[in-house]
């Protein structure tokens, strides 16, 4: 029995693999096991390779790692392409009409498992795309799960079709599970350790995650140009737009993008946008705008391999300086980097309550790694308390008969000025991207520029008093001391039980707050370190820049990964070992 | 109390050029929005960043100015969360035409209900007098020292073609004329485009008001019926001993606020926030 | 040697869906290049980023891939610094009309002697699927689960009003007529735009080849004059049970190079960097 | 005799203040003084009050100080704006029929000088805006200069007008020298010394110099959308189109530019654009493009006080880290800044070479102080040896007819791979914003995405031999150091000056190559530094934090100044004595 089973499937795009991934990691998320997602595929919309991987535990984990345990290969590629990685005693999935597979093809021993999927297909009159379900069943009958939870997901996953067609699926599916277990019934050897009944789980995706965060956080107005990895965050606002009273456009460009969201923000409602590295590119301007207007914006920036379009459907941590100190002139921001999809719910609502009490921009970075795989999620995360705090708003009956109202007065410890909206009775301003005086009208006077600059970037100060330390994972004094931001926290984690079981302690210093920096914190936490590595997926370590600008530390080792996918657990243990 | 254009009155006092046309379409914009009802805290005007947009310096309402060419998603972001607040947007020929070109095309697309008053010069007037899109052949500026080469755009033509459902050209030096075809653009529910041909004095010394009064001409005087895209678009291409002012075209279609089902009712920023679907959404991904 | 299209092989195999409008497209574009006498080493394609610009992976000529929704500045800059090399654009309805749009107009107004070949289906193909700015009303996409509710870009009536010279209209499931168009556009000294009816066999099931097939009409079988601009935009508004396709509109008139006095002769590119004028120029400024 | 002359002219827009100014500083740089124009206007066309600030010296200065000579107004607001401004004993000139001053009106004792401006130029048929050419002539009346300078300046500055307006330019001017000569013949306190005589002097402003530069550095294309501060790119460009052979296109907007000038750079000539903050802000993703692609570039970016539209005629260095940091995904980039008009040009003919030897971006930073003040540089400046190098390209004859050849070729060592035009026989390739093999194909492999990206980012090590030392000025081992970069120097400099007399010793670290940054020598050069101030035209101190993230070393004191208007060496002695 197994405590972890590592699956994968392959095939050309449009093969219904993606849903494959996911209906597995649900199935079995139900009967309380742990689940992960993650996808590989080429920027093109057919042909080409496509993989799905899912790793289920009876345990938590965080990451995916180099074991494979069940390869199903919907194409030959698929063998050729990944039957190196294999564990010794793999299982190999295949259509024996595809490719006869010898045993001398792979370079360590596996079992091969021939499964004539396309005519278990024909047999039930299914189409050549509902070998995926066909493989679903021979997946759980290899690892010795029960027919019913796959069953009762078939018929979720397709309850808005017609019943012939989720019988039909169920059929097939079935088809596959019998089929294994008159085949190969002594085939026992991936049978999973059994799970606890846990509360119920939620697989979704980062995006989907920042999408029901943004609900959580009272969103009206999401203004988005496609670009992956972030799509999903529009599905997620067009699907339930009129469900959730949300208004989704899109817009002809990411510059209008960013307008829209700040003329929805401006007249009163949370609003967002979210992008790509060249997509958010384009905002540049606009977010120097929501700087010096100080209207409230949610960012969320899914970063992925650049420079330009680069490998738009792999992964990277390579903006954190950009959203950084991106935008001309000087005006606060807040930048978060949630760890995985847990995370980004609840940052991405955080972000709104953060942009409204600085009305400053406020960003959630992502990433593809992130925002594409799917995550498992307990449901009592999302049912935490939560308080929509809408800041320094007025209310119309308290703005002055007089028409004294200012909507940037000075005077604000925090610099932040109570806000009207317009429309309010009494409570006229201008929202100037020139620089103003205290009720919005240009003003070019040394004086008043100081006095608005200042007011500004008081906010920096103020929000001090919110910027969390690092999360520190792991025993305190350990030998080593990783740093880490967003979504490289899951392989560091993991790296460390690894690490653990060679004798070797180490610790996890981890952002997901990353500006304004938390300097004093970092400072301490660090300088008593005994070995610190940066891992970060980019490559020139702008985490360990960002440490060093704010701290004056150095950090000499590095493990950095730059290839678009994300790291291995097992890619950072060697890392701390290569460079011992 | 009735409204009356003073309401708008504020501290700083207009620093366009003596005799720009500016003068005469701002004082039409007022009496436009006093006709239609409108205070300074009943409405918002978004200004476009050249001369133009300098009017909301004197301009107490209800004003959003932001970057150059970004007026009208601005417009449309705030119309979605408000859609019961009145938006006209301020902006030049360089503002909503060069910089902010692909935002009118997709407004007009969209059809939202906010009225853009169009500043026409011919000159990016502001950073000293370089050719506009609206700039004539042969036209002399500081970038094109042999004068203006390429096609000048046609504000009405573009709109017409690009969807905009009240298309109108008004002259600065009329402003009777400006504040009907305003008035009646702001009512309009829709997109509603009213060209404005605006005399630069300062580096425009072709298309002076002189110039203009020698050929503009009523389309209401020619008996003009404005229902008909074909007719609309040939007057629109009428430029030379005669131009056309007045609405060239007006069309009835749904706004954009009209097709977003989240706008039925209250606007956006009334409605309060809800998590009573939060449970039913969470459900969908267990 | 004659010259054919197989000089244009490359390593990579299309990844296009099977039956994708671009493989029709694709060889067309081949073929009139074929026709025009440009081999891989005599021109410059600009590709947009789409399904469409994934073509570039399967083309043995010099080809530039950019940003999304740049193609015609790059394809102008390269035109200014060489007006002898000829430069095809091949850009989607997302690319060009969507993030690209301002680039189109303006093109259009300056009439570089640019072809643009645009492949029209309706959605945003390579992001899985999202309404373009052609995309019909009520047309189902993942960013309009109810429908489009947008009025589409008519990217012909755009091409006219805006001042492109050479206007047409292809269909991708009829390759001879593309073949033909494309190389006359080529062969135009001017803006040459192709609107290709492109089905998008995954995410678009409305305008399948089947549909464009039931409806297409060719131009030239109406004894159709191309020279008018009224009765172009006449046709080009015509989208129903009849489509036409074919060439719609045709005028000469100078490019933007030929307006340039820096290209008088040799292209920029061979003109050595010289000073003999510097030693004038500062003294100006004594 | 005075060493130094400070003079002011003040009136509304359109009063042809600004010619008055240059006219000035040419006419006494043509007899050997040195001189300084600098300007201050609003962001308006018409009215507001606008001011040219004009410094004549025979000896050597770097910048403008607090002095006022003298003050001619040409409307009363500039009186009342600047009266508390002028030295004791000032020459107030003006017209009494704006207003009859008088000495109780003023601080400190001045001397009134009523002149009947309007009445002379009615008297000769003029028109009112030629009430700034009598000035001129009262103004070299009152430093005891000769006629004759000023009547060759103003037959060359009309000199394509017709012989009438030169004619009565020059009587106009006579009139208003001989007015003073009448009327105050004793009025000789604000005599200038004499200068010797030097080899032919320019003045220009730095984005005149820029458009010098460019064109020296074989320009071929600029597209450049208008905006302040440097619109005189475009005029210096739009101007000479024609007679240099150079392309100047106005683009729709500044992504257009952007793209438009990577299209000429491809196609295989010199190209640059020109923008301010804003402007820039939309050539982001562009920026990100040349770095994937390899295309060479040269960004000259004029800075002003942001954010957003911010205060546009105002000067600022507010966008070091912006320009540093912009982008998506990670390239090498080059940032120059220039310190005045001659640094200028030098650095922006470099920029050429540089961006086509590394095959990348090059900035030039100017702002608008720089970019709007018009300097004095000898002509032998402009003379210097420059040759063009364009770095690796291929000539046709030499591609193999086997048509192997590689546009990205991974083995070289700089990163640099020889590059083919479009149309070369042979050459053909694939510039792409994906990320790229050798050929230019996409690919996602992993191993050819770190080789390319590799090959990129050596090119950072290849700079380094390039990189200068931040220039030192004064004495090594003085008690203050400063450290500045760009615009600032001559402040730092004239406050050197200043302090030495007060018996303090300072000198200046100063760069004008900011990245990739020379931290070795920095390091060095500060770590043994008494006392560093930073002194900056900015907020937040960002040649400061640049310093820290690639040295780790602080500087605790910092004198920032951002109201807009360019440091007073004053300020600096003030902001050094303060902070003591
Ligand atoms: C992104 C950006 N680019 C350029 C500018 C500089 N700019 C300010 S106003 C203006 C042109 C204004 O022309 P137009 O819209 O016709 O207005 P006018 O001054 O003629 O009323 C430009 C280019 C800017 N503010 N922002
Ligand atoms: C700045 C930017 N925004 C968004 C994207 C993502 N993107 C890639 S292709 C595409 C749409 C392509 O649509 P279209 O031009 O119609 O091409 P098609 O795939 O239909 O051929 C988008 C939005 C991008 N690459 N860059
Ligand atoms: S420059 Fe022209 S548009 Fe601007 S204020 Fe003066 S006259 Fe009006
Ligand atoms: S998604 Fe559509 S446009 Fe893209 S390759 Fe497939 S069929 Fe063609
Ligand atoms: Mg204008
Ligand atoms: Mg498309």
């Amino acid at each position: 029995m197994r405590d972890s089973i590592i699956w994968k499937i392959g095939g050309e795009a449009g093969f219904g693999i993606m849903s494959a991934g996911t209906m597995m990691a649900r199935a079995f998320a139900r009967v309380g096991y742990h689940t992960m997602v993650t996808n590989e595929y080429p920027s093109l919309i057919r042909g080409g390779h496509n993989l799905i991987t899912v790793r289920i535990s009876p345990k938590y984990f965080e990451s995916m790692n180099r074991e494979v345990h069940i390869l199903v290969a919907l194409h030959n590629p698929c063998i050729e392409l990944h039957k190196d990685e294999l564990n010794e005693n793999a299982l190999v999935v295949y259509d024996p009409k595809d490719h006869e597979w010898q045993a001398s093809d792979f370079p360590k021993p596996v079992h091969l498992l021939p499964v004539p999927l396309m005519e278990l297909v024909n047999t039930l009159n299914g189409s050549p795309v509902m070998r995926n379900t066909v493989t679903l069943g021979v997946t759980l009958a290899l690892v010795g799960a029960d027919f019913s939870i796959l069953e009762s997901i078939i018929r979720d996953q397709f309850k808005k079709k017609k019943q012939p067609v989720i019988d039909s699926n169920i059929a097939l599916a079935k088809s596959g599970y019998d089929y294994v277990k008159k085949h190969f019934p002594d085939e026992t050897s991936m049978y999973l350790s059994k799970a606890e009944k846990k509360e119920p789980q939620l697989i979704l995706n980062a995006s989907e995650a920042v999408g029901l965060g943004a609900y959580r956080g009272g969103v009206k107005f999401a203004a988005i140009y496609p670009m992956t990895p972030i799509n999903s965050v529009i599905s997620f606002f067009a699907d339930h737009a009129k469900q959730l009273k949300i208004v989704y456009k899109q817009p002809e460009d990411e510059i209008s993008g960013i307008n829209m969201a700040l003329g929805a923000s401006f007249a009163g409602v949370r609003s967002m946008v979210a992008s790509s590295g060249g997509g958010f590119a384009l905002m540049v301007e606009g977010l120097s705008l929501a700087g010096i207007m100080e209207v409230p914006i949610v960012i969320n920036l899914g970063m992925r391999v650049g420079p330009a379009t680069g490998m738009p459907t792999w992964t990277e941590q390579g903006e954190l300086q950009f959203v950084i100190h991106a935008g001309h002139g000087e005006f606060p921001r807040i930048v978060l980097a949630p760890s995985d999809a847990a995370e980004a719910f609840e940052l991405t609502a955080n972000a709104f309550n953060l942009a409204d009490r600085y009305q400053t921009p406020v960003f959630v970075l992502t990433d593809k790694y992130l925002a594409e795989s799917h995550w498992c999620v307990p449901m009592s995360h999302f049912k935490k308390e939560y308080t929509v705090e809408r800041g320094k708003m007025v209310n119309e009956s308290d703005l002055p008969a007089d028409r004294s109202y200012k909507r940037y007065r000075l005077d604000v410890d925090d610099g932040v000025s109570p806000r009207s909206i317009p429309g309010m009775k009494n409570g006229v301003f201008f929202s100037n991207s020139y620089e103003h005086n205290e009720k919005g009208y240009v003003t070019e006077l040394a004086s008043e520029r100081v006095a608005m600059a200042n007011k500004r970037l008081k906010k920096f100060n103020a929000m001090k008093k919110d910027v969390p330390a690092p999360h520190v994972y792991g025993d305190k004094n350990a030998d080593i001391t990783f740093v880490s931001w967003g979504s490289s926290r899951g392989p560091v984690i993991d790296a460390m039980e690894m690490l653990r079981a060679k004798g070797r302690t180490a610790n996890l210093v981890h952002f997901t707050w990353l500006y304004p920096f938390p300097e004093d914190e970092v400072a301490k936490l660090l300088s008593t370190a005994k070995r610190v590595i940066d891992v970060e997926q980019n490559a020139s370590g702008q985490l360990a820049a960002l440490i060093r600008e704010h701290t004056g530390l150095k950090i000499g080792e590095k493990i950095l990964k730059y290839d678009g996918r994300p790291f291995y657990p097992e890619e950072i243990v060697e890392g701390v070992e290569k460079s011992l | 109390m009735t409204l009356n254009s003073s309401v708008f009155a504020a501290n700083h006092l207009p620093t366009w050029c003596p005799g720009c046309g500016d003068y005469g379409i701002w004082t039409a914009l007022k009496e436009a929005l006093v006709k239609q009802g409108i205070g300074s805290d009943d409405g918002l005007v978004v200004y476009g960043v050249g001369c133009h947009g300098n009017m909301y310096n004197w301009m107490n309402i209800y004003g959003f100015a932001g970057l150059h060419g970004r007026t009208l998603p601005v417009a449309q972001g705030v119309k979605l969360a408000n859609h019961k607040l009145p938006v006209v947007v301020v902006s030049g020929d360089g503002d909503c035409l060069g910089e902010g070109g692909n935002h009118f095309l997709h407004a007009a697309k969209r059809n939202p209900d906010i009225t853009v008053i169009l500043h026409d010069n011919q000159v990016y007037g502001l950073t000293t007098g370089q050719a506009s899109p609206t700039a004539k052949i042969g036209f002399v500026t500081k970038s094109t020292p042999d004068g203006a080469v390429d096609a000048p755009i046609n504000p009405l033509l573009l709109a017409i073609a690009a969807g905009a459902t009240y298309v109108a050209r008004g002259f600065a030096g009329d402003t009777p004329g400006l504040i009907k075809l305003m008035s009646d653009a702001v009512e309009h529910k829709g997109f509603a485009v009213v060209d404005v041909l605006q005399p630069c004095v300062t580096f425009n010394k072709v298309n002076t008001y002189q110039w203009y009064r020698q050929r503009v001409y009523r389309l209401e005087d020619e008996k003009y019926v404005p229902d008909n895209k074909m007719k609309a678009i040939e007057r629109a291409m009428e430029w030379g001993d005669r131009i056309p002012i007045g609405l060239f075209y007006k069309e009835i279609r749904p706004t954009s606020e009209d097709h977003e089902p989240a706008l039925t009712g209250d606007p956006l920023i009334r409605v309060p926030v809800a998590s009573e679907h939060f449970d039913s959404v969470l459900q969908e991904f267990v």
